[in-house]
């Protein structure tokens, strides 16, 4: 017999479960942050000095960038599980998880609007890269105001996890027609990742800031839970009997 | 008709903050008519919806002939037919065509002839051309209770029918709704009015 | 398959009646586009040479918000007065019901810009070689965006706000078709091939339609609890 | 007067709080406004000259169809659920509930994109002489927008498919708003003096909130009978 | 209060091609209800429509005190309170807020205590800060009928009030309109039901 994930998808096993963890990811964030940080900034070569010192922004910006577009799929991922298995958690996991990544994405775009600026001259520009970031943003933004303009709980889960789910059908289509408006040309155009061609050194620190920012992303998330937990709970038995519930009823 | 059964059995509705009823169960078989009963708000429609299934309810189980509807969804939306709050009616189409599209959507084609037929029973003869739009609240009222007149549903679902009516209008409307159950058929309706029904299977529920 | 069938043709015709019914709906969507466009060379000045660049996206942005502007009531009124509770109780799949009211929507708003569009190409003053390549993109394109329009429309339904927050969340999805779909018109511009362009666009509208219906008709359902 | 202050007053405060209530209204015609100048680029492709050419284009258009799409509810939900008709009995003149309801939709739908335009000037890389420009003109133009626009909203108020037929009918009367809009911008571009154009606008907003409110309760009380 | 009448002369509505009435001429004074009836469809929403001034008739007069209201408009509106069938009230908002603003429209700016009042005698209690659309049809209808209960009009003129609600509601409903009479106000009214008014000054009009 394996374990019993089922029991933990009911919110009064996950909630003090989650409580439990959140110290620890949190931490665990601020150590590697810390530390890709330093890597980043004083362990790494002067590689593109012709930049100046603003390129040391990639070691938010690309972590940001990334993280935005793996928090979708989170997304999207638990609104499916949500929609097939019809487990409340999920539903919560995923509206939790929407407003991070809208954050990330915003991130990446002001981080990579400011590098631009210093090193192209300008705030912005139309590069696919860019474009389809800013298109994650409006998805984003959508969800979360499909959600807020939905009272019934229910439905406010199941109709955001459609179009969660819709949205990451189309996001590849997206990124394949802004980032190739001709398909003429793309065809016979292969896509360059610059991951091969940078520096060891600079890519280990990114992947740290990229660690750091997903076990942030997990406290977060799990915060975030905890709360829409309490509040949609709010008039079961087990959330009233919970300490930190009591106290407050004793106090008002 | 063949002998039916819609049970529920231990339902509970929460609407928001507020629990509407717990662990009801009823069950309404072929020849008779459950009247629901309630003052305002003690979720009659909510009731009704949810037999329909167009409603989950937070708990228990809705059963139509033995089997869960939301399993069986097709072969009891064949059965059914419910009129709601809404009139489910197209303010700039005629009395017929309007008629002719609910018919559709229940499953039937019936000829001109029966929809004009209908029409006329429910007394909108004079009527059948006219855009609803022009049609008096009462009259509107009227084009959606025309179906009653042609369907095969076995179950009819009917919330406040009377609303809006006049007397001759709910005399009519209670003599088809009797002679449905006397042809062995289900009904459960709600409403605030007095009604005379006067076949034998009534049953009354008084929620809240 | 043949009750289907039935349903499906008797609420295409019902859409269509409702619209000639409505008389300004039929011919509203088609002024709308040809105003949009026309607005334009007046905002941005009549330079030739600007106007010649900028009408592949101006006749493509106006077709999204044109097709965008009716999609908001593609379910609104049948929800408002209950036509929908009684669709979701039929016993056919609720997505044929979908199917038909997408095909009465796109007879009613996507064909009308079809054939209306040489008329743009005059405006614009663009060769006669992008005519043609204008009326394709537009055929197989607009499909895709009454089809991606309806989920948002049935997302959204019954929202207060819900026209603007249905223009959020769909404009987004159309960017795909957007850029193909310009895309094709300028290249027909230069001479270039525009079939590559083409069958994206129809694989858009295919897999639209193939995926649309089932998850319009989950959130009707999950709007309609 | 007092009596009209305080029930211009509560008008305006029930408009806003009803806004707020659907929560997402108030912030969706500003990301309609922002999503149409963000699709442009998409459409047109991305010379940078041509972008900087067609941006007052661009940014008056998006401006004109942000506060025309909510427009179309300005008495729609009020004349459905019957609220229109108690504020025709009301003993004071109409044209008070006409200007409350104009400035609400001011409020709600011209100010964000005055306060937002700085964005698109970044997006469209204009220079940092039009950013101001950019905004003058909007404050100044968008009042117009609105009160024209509640003419046409009074005037269609009720027609099936009312909401394209509103479109077909204040686009037009919109034009000059919308030629001296992006005039002005344009003119910042070459450091032509503005002044003209603001003169104009203010002009035209004047005009029209000195006729509006009069004619929109005329086309309230024929829509109503 | 003053001694206020209301005068409709030889009024004539046509609707469509139908020629709903012809030179009717009716008067109430205060201390009067007139009970309109007649079948659906007969033209009883359009003659209060009419008496309203929301619908002007084809031929023929209205008069308040003697002069015609269209002439004298703001005066009559003063002393008018119109409900009809649609509620006009904001699904959005709630019931305490929908009352302010149709307060508001009324000419009326009362204190929260007594708008609390009100909601209270129309068995709203509980419900005062819930938006109006998480209601039921009848709490709804109940939303627009507490105005009944903060005016100073002295002519109501309702349209099927009685529709949708249930006995309670009926009877709490029968009463402030008998007590309107009594204190010389003057009330228009019809509906379907049957309902029991006590007041003397009870006059019935039968159309069609
Ligand atoms: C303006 C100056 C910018 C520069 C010089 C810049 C540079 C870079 C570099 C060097 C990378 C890492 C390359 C890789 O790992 O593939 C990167 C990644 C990325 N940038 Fe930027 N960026 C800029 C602006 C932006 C902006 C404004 C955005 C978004 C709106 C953006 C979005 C991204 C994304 C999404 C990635 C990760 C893509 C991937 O790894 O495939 N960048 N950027
Ligand atoms: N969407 C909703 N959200 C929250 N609560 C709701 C919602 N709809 C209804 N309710 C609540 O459910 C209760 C029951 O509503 P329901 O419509 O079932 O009453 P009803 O018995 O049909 O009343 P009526 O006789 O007035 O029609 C009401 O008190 C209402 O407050
Ligand atoms: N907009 C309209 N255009 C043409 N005819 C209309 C219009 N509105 C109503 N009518 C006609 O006027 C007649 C009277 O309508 P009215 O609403 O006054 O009836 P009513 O007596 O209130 O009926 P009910 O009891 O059903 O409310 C109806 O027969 C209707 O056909
Ligand atoms: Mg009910
Ligand atoms: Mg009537």
């Amino acid at each position: 017999m394996g374990i019993n994930w089922f029991r933990y998808a009911s919110p009064a096993s996950f909630y003090p479960l989650a409580g439990k963890t959140i110290p620890w990811f949190v931490a665990s964030a601020v150590l590697l942050a810390i530390g890709g940080l330093y890597w980043g900034f004083f362990e790494t070569p002067n590689v593109l000095s012709d930049q100046k010192q603003y390129y040391r922004i990639i070691f938010v910006h690309v972590p940001a960038a990334w993280m935005s577009m793996w928090l979708y799929v989170v997304m999207a991922g638990w609104s499916l599980v949500g929609l097939v298995f019809n487990t409340r958690l999920s539903f919560m996991v995923a509206a939790a998880t929407a407003p991070t990544g809208a954050i990330f994405t915003f991130l990446a775009l002001w981080t990579g609007a400011f590098w631009g600026k210093t090193s192209w001259g300008t705030w912005w520009d139309w590069d696919p890269r860019m474009t389809s970031e800013l298109i994650l943003l409006f998805l984003y933004i959508g969800y979360m105001a499909l959600q807020s303009a939905i009272d019934d709980v229910r439905r406010a889960d199941r109709a955001s996890a459609v179009l969660a789910m819709v949205g990451l059908f189309t996001i590849p289509l997206i990124y394949y027609s802004v980032n190739c408006p001709d398909p003429n040309q793309c065809a016979s155009l292969h896509q360059r990742s610059s991951m091969k061609s940078i520096e060891s050194n600079i890519l280990w620190a990114m992947l740290t800031m990229t660690l750091a920012f997903w076990l942030y992303s997990f406290a977060v998330i799990l915060k975030r839970v905890r709360n829409i937990i309490l509040e949609r709970e709010k008039y079961t038995e087990w959330v009233n009997e919970l300490p930190e519930i009591r106290s407050q009823q004793v106090r008002s | 008709m063949a002998d039916a059964v819609l049970q529920a059995e231990n339902l509970t509705c929460i609407r928001g903050d507020r629990r509407l009823f717990s662990d009801l169960s009823v069950c309404v078989r072929s020849g008779e008519l459950l009247y629901l009963q309630g003052a305002n708000g003690v979720g009659k429609t909510t009731l009704l919806r949810a037999l329909c299934g167009l409603l989950y309810p937070d708990e228990g189980q809705i059963s139509w002939n033995g089997k869960p509807i939301r399993e069986d969804g097709e072969e009891f939306f064949d059965h059914l037919l419910y009129i709601g709050h809404q009139s489910a009616v197209k303010s700039e189409l005629t009395p017929l065509e309007n008629l002719r599209v609910s018919c559709a959507l229940g499953g039937l084609y019936p000829e001109d002839g029966m929809l004009w037929l209908a029409l006329e029973r429910v007394g909108l003869r004079g009527f059948e051309d006219l855009p609803v739009r022009m049609l008096s609240q009462g009259q509107q009222r009227r084009v959606s209770l025309a179906r009653l007149f042609v369907n095969n549903a076995l179950l009819w679902v009917l919330d406040e029918p009377f609303n809006a009516l006049d007397a001759d209008a709910v005399v009519v409307l209670q003599e088809v709704i009797s002679s449905h159950i006397d042809q062995s058929g289900l009904v459960v309706l709600t409403t605030h009015q007095e009604v005379m029904l006067t076949s034998a299977g009534v049953r009354h529920l008084r929620l809240g | 398959m043949n009750r289907m069938w039935r349903l499906f043709r008797i609420i295409v015709l019902r859409d269509l009646l409702l619209a000639f019914r409505r008389r300004t709906e039929i011919l509203m969507s088609l002024f709308f586009f040809v105003i949009v466009v026309s607005l334009f060379p007046l905002g941005i000045g009549v330079e030739q040479q600007i106007l010649f660049h900028i009408a592949p996206g101006v006749v493509w942005v106006a077709a999204l918000l044109s097709s965008m502007l009716v999609l908001e009531r593609l379910f609104a009124a049948d929800y408002a007065d209950g036509t929908l509770e009684q669709m979701l109780l039929t016993s056919q799949p609720l997505s044929i019901v979908v199917m038909a009211k997408v095909c009465a929507h796109w007879l009613l708003t996507g064909l009308p810009l079809v054939l209306i569009s040489p008329l743009v190409a005059l405006q614009y003053r663009l060769g006669e070689g992008q005519v043609l390549p204008m009326m394709w993109s537009l055929l197989l394109g607009t499909p895709a965006l009454s089809m991606i329009g309806a989920i948002g429309a049935a997302l959204t339904l019954g929202l207060r706000g819900g026209g603007v927050l249905l223009s959020l969340l769909i404009l987004p999805l159309y960017i795909p078709v957007l850029v193909y779909g310009a895309g094709a018109i300028a290249a027909a511009a230069t001479n270039a091939p525009q079939q590559a362009y083409y069958m994206l666009l129809g694989a858009l509208t295919v897999l639209s339609m193939a995926l649309g219906p089932w998850a319009t008709s989950a959130a009707l359902k999950f709007s309609l609890e």
